[in-house]
């Protein structure tokens, strides 16, 4: 039964594909969203059930299908672990998914490809369950490949501008960087352990089985790489701002909630080994909260409003990776779920935006659109609020958690982050003021077309909102359901801050910190009506933040570039090289041939005298080899 | 020994049919009385015989490599009543020539007395001398006559020195005698070997081992096609054989000096051969570069010369076979026209591709590509000559092959490459039946290689 | 028969005939007239014949003396087919000189 | 019925290919290819059943040469392949107007059949004429139906013949010194024959230049590229289908079980020569301009990665090749029949001048798309497996390896879906580009089908090869 039910919660999306693939043009858009709405709420219903089931038994469900590959030393099965992490994991992707692919069934109700959309989209779905309930790190890295390819194709779903499609080339391929990195941990696992099962791993590692300490860290950082990959973090965290060239839907299901928290889910899937190398967690927490830092900086000056979203999507995942770093997995998870609200709910927010401005996204060119668009209006100010860290909105809690864990272990990363969040709630209010406040700065065209945003978008944006203003509760200070729910999965027993003077000091300073922030957008951008300068006019540090800090020239001058180069270099040289070596060898033949030639000059004299020579080397030679 | 009385009967019939005006006849009754002079020769098989106090021996060697010159002969018989059209009077002669030439060619091979051998020599030399300038009128062909005349008596006169100088040393011209005399006087006076010397030096001059092959080039440019043809596979087979067989029956024991002289040849005439082949832009001329690296392949046969009887038969009759059918095809696109340039195979892919399938064939035969018997022969020598240690010599024998493709594939890019210079011209039914004939005797040789190695097993 | 051998000594034949031989290749060598090359190599064959004569008395052996006279009616073939060509070559040259064949070559 | 059934089918279809005429040619070559598909499958259901399905005659007598065609798991896989190639192949051909097909097919199967040929047999004489019977078809196929113009083409195929010949003469000097030591050329006596360590060294690298340049593993690649872009689609592959594999599957027969001492102590240089191959292909791969080339390009990187994965001598590099091997096998047909495909419609192979397709194109840029995917690896494809198996194996031998060979999945994806970008994506072309035939799709669709399956669920094939790579990996490493 659980198989049965386990398979129809990964196939449930399959057959969507399938059948959008196959009929979806046949079937029309309606009915085409609908069945790939309808798929992947099935997913959300089954996750419900095996949910239930596991909170009230406390014992995962495993499922294993078929043995899928055999290497020498240990085989891999098809098999599926739904324990609580997964299964926590499973409710908000399908349940998120669900709510997006409603929003995507008005959203794309133009385009001409929406059966592929939605196609793509089931097939997202699918992998992310894939990786999300695999036993095992080959069965995640299906998925982990998986989610990489739709969100290809999803980035690059308007294929016909090449923009999108090198961004979509660009996502895919830094993505493949760090899936080498992750490819190399499973091997380096594999070799250690004989197996890739979460579960024997675990076992072999708590019941202290020697294993070579230096392997077992190389195997982490390399695992944490492909994380980095995947959930966007310094150095390969390039790929997903320009990844925003797919449709918002995409942007907000894959690039904000659920794809990007894959490396999050990983490094909590694989605690018991983090935990075993603190000196690679020390790495996870630096680069989560230089991310978060950076990322936040350029934040504060982007103008495109999804560009906007997705360094906050870096920053905010940068800090979820700080938590993890600090080897609290409990804690960052909470943070994954309040940020997958919040953060779809923005997305969705500026899709809706986009939507009403016909594809506007530069934030100049908006403003006002607080009367028109009040539903979308107020949905995006609470998720802001979330973000920006106020309570009692679920953001406030789960960012509180993290900086209080760092307090507590490292100050300079709790100022990193404090710092991070503080520009996060300053750039966050910029584009909310930007967007919803003031005039419409857009053109007269677009001004008489404003219009709020059909239910079925407005419905997920409320849902969202919703739970991302109650989304805190899974997780309050001090009486957490959820450290309890996923104690089974932690190797070590969750972080238990005490709600002492310190926790309410750090949160106090949070709160005025994230006040500030506000202050100084409320300032600049509603008291002084300032409207970012044009591209041109951008100079100073302010320039460099935003081009990024140049990140993406860099690496096209010093990796990019120099492939290129050695490309030519060995198309022009080496090859010219080896090929005439070749040549050369049958032109040397050849020219010796000439040489031989000549000596066949037609002279009975010569020939003559060739052959009494012959003889008499023949004849010297006998009496000197005597 | 009956065979090679049948033969040179069968000359003088050839004759003095021309005499009755039987000139149709000629070529069919010759034919089939080498069809049954072949049959004469197959009883030889498996005895060992001596005639006229021994002069004449047959046994396995010399029945084998007679049958293969029968058979070579008939194939050249069957090609000159269409290659000499133009010069019907002349068919008699033409055609006992050749049975002339075979019958020095068998006497080569089953002499039981040096002076059996050096007549049979040079009856093949002199019927070789006649032909090769058979065209009176043509300069060239004078030219090629004149070369190979002059230097083929030059070489007699070595060969007739080497027999001297052995019969002084040994006192018989009979060669089980001398053979016996080397086994009872060692060491043997200083000129036997200098006589053996001499006798090899006028041989490989015969097969066109470097530095003795100046001849061959400007002989096979210069000569009729046919008689081309003739010297590249008759002739050098026949040479190689007598080679063979004088020094496997008089110096069985060869001493390291002569085996460091025939490697050194060996490996100047392959490598001379085929390198100078790749520039060459005259099919014949080619072909006799071709030649003379065989030459050099067929001389490591005494490394081994034991083991080897089976082995040299195979080569020379792949060797032969695919020499004959790639002259049966250059004589139906050349004709008797004296030129023999690679373009007029431009485009026989196209106009006559039987043909150029046959050529192909057989130079791929020569190149040494399965599984056509060439390979096989090069299989078997290689195979014989490591059995003895000699690497050195196999490398350069494959490297040498390696360049040989290069120059066999000009000649198969011509035909399926280029587009045709020259309008068709009708094919003589003749020609295509040998060249197919003569191919498929080589595709069959090199399916069973059993039966013809089967012929000399020891 | 014997005391001429006696007196003379086998090895000074073998050098006579030596000589000859290379008396005659010498000629062919340096002659550039057909009919002369043609008269230097019967030098050579004549210079074997006087070996083989010698040999033959040395060995007391008839044999030897028999094969001259194969060689001899080889030489004369020989010599008639040279003669043959060289008067195909004559017609179209109008000379008998080696030196201007040389159109094969190459 | 035994395996040299299926070599018969193979040349008598040839032969009946030639003689049914132009017209007839491509379906009586169809016909035949695909019947000795089923009797392969037949036969290696016959196997797996237990019976004996191999194939035993003394050919010649001295020396020794048997006409032996084992039948085991690992020819009777590759049988597979060759057999199952060759339809689609000639499938893939029928949309061309083809001079003179019926020699065009005749040489096709008759390529099959050598090809087929070199897999079954024991004997490792026999071996090398197959071996090398192969290459005179696909020599014709290239030069004859060729693309470009004569001279650049001539070029090209004369060059990779000589070489190829030149390389694998030296294999043959290998066996006939190695006869010397056993007796015979079955492959189980040379197997035992006792070698010195220098002798084992020459013979080893002997056969590494006969399989070096088939492979091809660099520097002896040259030929590659271009022969690749001028042979017809079919010759290529042909070629990158099933006769490079030859050369694999021969190193993991031959090579490595005959002299596994220079293997096992050279193994860096070789690991680290097909390593390299990887790198020096995928970064040439990138600068391509011509779609057939690059491709040619990504099989020297891939059939890189699989020589080395053999040279790691473990078990699991060594299947690991087997399978990529397969897979890679299938795949770059696909992909070569995609190209070709475009190329057609488009008489160009420039990538500059494609673009824009899929708009036209939607069915076609799917399946494009799925065998991009598939040749870089994508899990739940084929390729993964092999590949995954591959990069474990280095990762064992040295863990650089890995890191240096897995690029290839970076790499990989970036020229390929480069390539894809430019070729397919972007503004609707100005030239109308068709969708794909029934047929075309067919060919597709059983690609993939391949793929996707064994991708899935490999455990039929490595379930049947694993006993006997097992004993193969034992016999190679019989001296540690």
């Amino acid at each position: 039964m659980d198989t049965n039910l386990a398979l129809l919660l990964l196939f449930a999306p399959f057959a969507g594909f399938l059948l959008n693939v196959f009929f979806g043009k046949k079937l029309g858009k309606g009915a085409s969203g609908t069945l790939g709405t309808l798929a992947v709420a099935t997913s959300f219903v089954v996750t419900l059930t095996f949910f239930l089931q596991v909170i009230n038994t406390g014992k995962p469900v495993m499922v294993d299908l078929f043995e899928w590959l055999t290497l020498a030393n240990f085989n891999v099965n098809f098999g599926f672990q739904l324990d609580q992490l997964s299964l926590l994991w499973l409710m908000f992707v399908t349940g998120i998914g669900t709510l997006i692919h409603v929003y995507s069934i008005s959203y794309m109700h133009d385009d001409e490809n929406m059966h592929k959309f939605f196609a793509y989209l089931n097939l997202f779905i699918f992998f992310m369950i894939t990786l999300v309930i695999g036993s095992n790190l080959l069965i995640m890295f299906i998925g982990w490949e998986g989610v990489g390819l739709c969100s290809y194709l999803l980035i690059g779903f308007w294929y016909k501008n090449q923009d999108y499609n090198d961004a979509a080339k660009k996502a895919f391929i830094m993505n493949r960087i760090g899936d080498l990195g992750f490819l190399i941990g499973i091997f380096i696992i594999g070799y250690l352990f004989h197996s890739l099962d979460y579960t024997t791993i675990a076992t072999a590692l708590s019941s202290g089985a020697e294993v070579d300490a230096t392997w077992l860290s190389i195997a982490a950082l390399c695992l944490f790489i492909g994380a980095c990959g995947k959930s966007a973090q310094l150095p390969l965290y390039t790929w997903l701002p320009d990844a925003m060239a797919g449709p918002t839907p995409v942007s907000a299901l894959i690039h904000a909630a659920t794809m990007v928290t894959a490396g999050i889910f990983m490094v909590t899937r694989m605690n018991f080994l983090f935990n075993l190398t603190p000196d690679v967690q020390t790495v996870i927490a630096v680069v989560g909260a230089i991310t978060s830092l950076i990322a936040a900086a350029i934040g504060l000056v982007q103008n495109d409003i999804k560009k906007v979203l997705a360094y906050s999507t870096v920053s905010q995942l940068g800090l979820m990776f700080l938590a993890l770093g600090l080897g609290a997995y409990e804690i960052a998870v909470f943070h994954v779920i309040t940020h997958a609200f919040f953060k779809a709910c923005l997305f969705l927010g500026s899709g809706s935006v986009i939507h009403a401005l016909h594809g506007e996204q530069d934030m100049r060119n908006m403003g006002g659109l607080k009367g028109v668009m009040k539903i979308t209006y107020i949905t995006f100010l609470i998720s802001t609020l979330a973000i920006s860290g106020l309570p009692p909105f679920s953001g406030f809690f789960s960012k509180d958690e993290i900086l209080m864990t760092a307090f507590h272990q490292n100050k300079v990363l709790w100022v990193i982050g404090s710092l991070a969040s503080i520009m996060t709630a300053f750039y966050m209010f910029r584009l909310l003021y930007l967007t919803f406040y003031k005039d419409f700065r857009g053109t007269e065209e677009q001004k008489h077309h404003l219009h709020e945003s059909p239910g079925l978008i407005t419905f997920p944006l409320i849902v969202l909102a919703i739970l991302a203003l109650v989304g805190g509760v899974i997780s309050l200070p001090g009486n957490s359901w959820l450290n309890h729910y996923l104690a089974p999965v932690l190797a070590k027993p969750a972080h238990h801050h005490e709600l002492d003077g310190t926790a309410y000091m750090l949160m106090g300073i949070a709160v005025v910190g994230a006040l500030i922030g506000i202050g100084v957008a409320y300032s600049k951008y509603i008291k002084q009506s300032a409207v970012p300068a044009q591209d041109s006019e951008i100079t100073g540090f302010a320039k460099v933040l935003y081009n990024k800090f140049y990140v993406d020239e860099i690496y096209t001058a010093i990796i990019v570039n120099p492939i290129y180069a050695i490309g030519s270099f060995f198309r022009d040289v080496t090859e010219a090289a080896f090929s005439g070596f070749i040549f050369g060898l049958g032109k040397v033949a050849n020219m010796l041939g000439s040489e031989g030639k000549t000596l066949q000059t037609g002279s009975i004299g010569f020939y003559l005298f060739a052959f009494v020579l012959g003889i008499c080397s023949i004849v010297v030679y006998i009496f000197l080899a005597k | 020994m009956y065979t090679l009385i049948a033969i040179a009967g069968l000359g003088i019939i050839c004759l003095i049919a021309e005499i009755f005006n039987l000139r149709k006849a000629i070529v069919p009754i010759t034919i089939l009385g080498l069809l049954g002079s072949l049959a004469l020769t197959v009883p030889d098989f498996g005895h060992y015989y001596r005639y006229f106090n021994s002069m004449v021996i047959t046994n396995n060697f010399s029945a084998a490599f007679s049958c293969l010159f029968i058979i070579l002969t008939i194939f050249l018989i069957a090609l000159t009543p269409d290659f000499h059209k133009e010069h019907k009077a002349k068919l008699s002669d033409f055609v006992a020539i050749k049975l002339f030439l075979l019958t020095g060619a068998i006497a080569m091979v089953c002499f039981g007395n040096l002076a059996m051998f050096f007549l049979g020599i040079e009856i093949l030399s002199i019927a070789l001398y006649v032909l090769a300038a058979s065209q009176p009128k043509n300069l060239k062909s004078n030219e090629a006559g004149m070369k190979y005349f002059l230097m083929g008596a030059f070489a007699s006169g070595f060969i007739l020195f080497g027999i001297a100088l052995i019969y002084g040393a040994t006192g018989s011209f009979d060669t089980s005698v001398i053979y016996g005399k080397i086994l009872e006087n060692q060491p043997m006076p200083a000129w036997y070997f200098i006589g053996i010397v001499m006798m090899s030096i006028g041989l490989l001059f015969k097969i066109a081992a470097v530095p003795f092959h100046f001849w061959a080039p400007d002989v096979y440019e210069g000569s009729p096609a046919l008689t081309t043809a003739t010297m590249s596979t008759l002739t050098k087979v026949a040479a190689i054989a007598a080679f063979f067989k004088l020094m496997t029956s008089l110096n069985l024991t060869v001493p390291g000096t002569y085996i460091t002289i025939i490697s050194i040849v060996s490996i100047l005439s392959m490598t001379v051969g085929n390198i100078t082949a790749l520039v060459q832009t005259n099919v014949k001329r080619m072909l006799a570069f071709s030649g003379i690296s065989h030459a050099g392949f067929m001389l490591m046969v005494f490394f081994n010369p034991i083991e080897t009887p089976g082995t040299l038969l195979y080569y020379t009759a792949a060797y032969a076979f695919a020499g004959i059918a790639a002259f049966a095809v250059i004589l139906s696109v050349c004709g008797d026209k004296g030129n023999e340039e690679v373009y007029n195979f431009n485009g026989l892919g196209k106009r006559n591709p039987l043909m150029a399938a046959v050529l192909t064939c057989s130079l791929l035969s020569m190149a040494g590509i399965p599984i056509f018997s060439g390979f096989f022969a090069k299989f078997f020598l290689f195979n014989q000559v490591l059995s003895t240690g000699h690497v050195a010599i196999v490398i350069i024998a494959i490297l040498n092959s390696i360049v040989s493709v290069g120059y066999y594939f000009k000649l198969i890019l011509a035909m399926y490459t280029k587009e045709a210079t020259s309008e068709v011209q009708p094919t003589p039914v003749m020609y295509t039946i040998v060249a197919v004939l003569s191919i498929a005797l080589n595709i069959a040789m090199g399916l069973q290689p059993d039966f013809v190695l089967g012929l000399l097993k020891i | 028969m014997e005391n001429i051998l006696q007196q003379i000594g086998i090895e000074n034949y073998i050098y006579l005939s030596t000589l000859l031989f290379c008396v005659g290749i010498f000629g062919v060598l340096y002659r550039r007239n057909a009919i002369v090359m043609f008269m230097s190599i019967e030098i050579m064959l004549n210079a074997v014949n006087l070996l083989l004569v010698a040999f033959s008395t040395y060995h007391q052996d008839a044999t030897g003396q028999v094969f001259v006279f194969f060689s001899m009616a080889v030489a004369a073939a020989e010599v008639a087919v040279g003669l043959a060509i060289l008067v195909a070559v004559y017609r179209n040259l109008n000379n008998i000189d080696i030196d201007n064949l040389k159109n094969l070559k190459g | 019925m035994d395996i040299s059934f299926v070599l018969i089918i193979l040349l008598f279809g040839a032969a009946a290919s030639y003689f049914v005429g132009d017209k007839w040619a491509s379906k009586a070559a169809l016909i035949f290819s695909t019947a000795a598909f089923a009797a392969t499958a037949y036969l290696t259901y016959k196997y797996t059943g237990g019976a004996s399905v191999s194939y035993i005659k003394t050919w010649v007598e001295n020396p020794m040469i048997i006409l032996g065609f084992q039948a085991d798991s690992l020819s009777l896989t590759m049988l597979l392949l060759t057999t199952a190639l060759t339809p689609i192949i000639i499938l893939a051909t029928f949309r061309n107007s083809i001079n003179n097909s019926r020699t065009f097919y005749a040489l096709i199967l008759f390529m099959a059949f050598a090809m087929a040929g070199t897999f079954v047999s024991v004997d490792g004489f026999v071996y090398y004429i197959f071996w090398e019977l192969s290459l005179i078809p696909i020599y014709f196929i290239s030069l004859l139906w060729g693309n470009g113009d004569w001279e650049s083409r001539k070029k090209a195929v004369v060059k990779f013949f000589i070489y190829t010949f030149a390389g694998s003469l030296f294999m043959l000097v290998a066996f006939i010194y190695l006869y010397q030591k056993g007796g015979n050329f079955l492959n189980t006596t040379l197997y035992r024959a006792i070698l010195t360590d220098k002798e084992q060294f020459f013979i080893f690298l002997a056969f590494f230049l006969a399989y070096a340049i088939k492979i091809p593993i660099i520097p002896f690649h040259t030929w590659q590229a271009n022969v690749y872009q001028k042979s017809p689609t079919a010759g290529t592959m042909l070629l990158s289908g099933i006769m490079l594999k030859m050369a694999i599957y021969s190193i993991i027969r031959w090579q490595l079980p005959i002299a596994p001492k220079p293997a096992t102590e050279y193994m860096y240089v070789f690991v680290g020569l097909g390593i390299a191959g990887v790198i020096y292909g995928s970064i040439l791969a990138l600068k391509q301009t011509d779609i057939k080339k690059l491709l040619a390009y990504s099989s020297l990187a891939h059939v890189g990665l699989i020589a080395a994965g053999a040279y790691t001598l473990t078990l699991d590099g060594i299947r690991g090749a087997f399978l990529q091997m397969l897979a890679h096998g299938f795949v770059v047909v696909g992909l070569f029949y995609a190209a070709e495909i475009i190329s057609r419609r488009y008489a160009t192979g420039e990538i500059s001048e494609m673009g824009g397709i899929r708009v036209q194109t939607p069915k076609f840029a799917s399946m494009f798309m799925i065998l991009v995917l598939a040749s870089v690896a994508m899990p739940l494809t084929f390729n993964f497996i092999g590949e995954f198996e591959l990069l474990y194996s280095m990762a064992q031998t040295h863990i650089w390896f890995a890191v240096i060979a897995g690029t290839t999945i970076i790499l990989g994806a970036f020229y390929m879906l480069k390539m894809f970008q430019q070729v397919m994506l972007g503004e609707q072309n100005a030239k109308p580009f068709a969708d794909v035939t029934f047929g075309e799709a067919f060919v597709f669709i059983a690609i993939i089908a391949v793929l996707i399956f064994f991708g899935i669920y490999p455990k039929p094939i490595t379930e049947f090869i694993t006993p006997e790579l097992e004993r193969l990996v034992r016999i190679i490493n019989r001296f540690n």
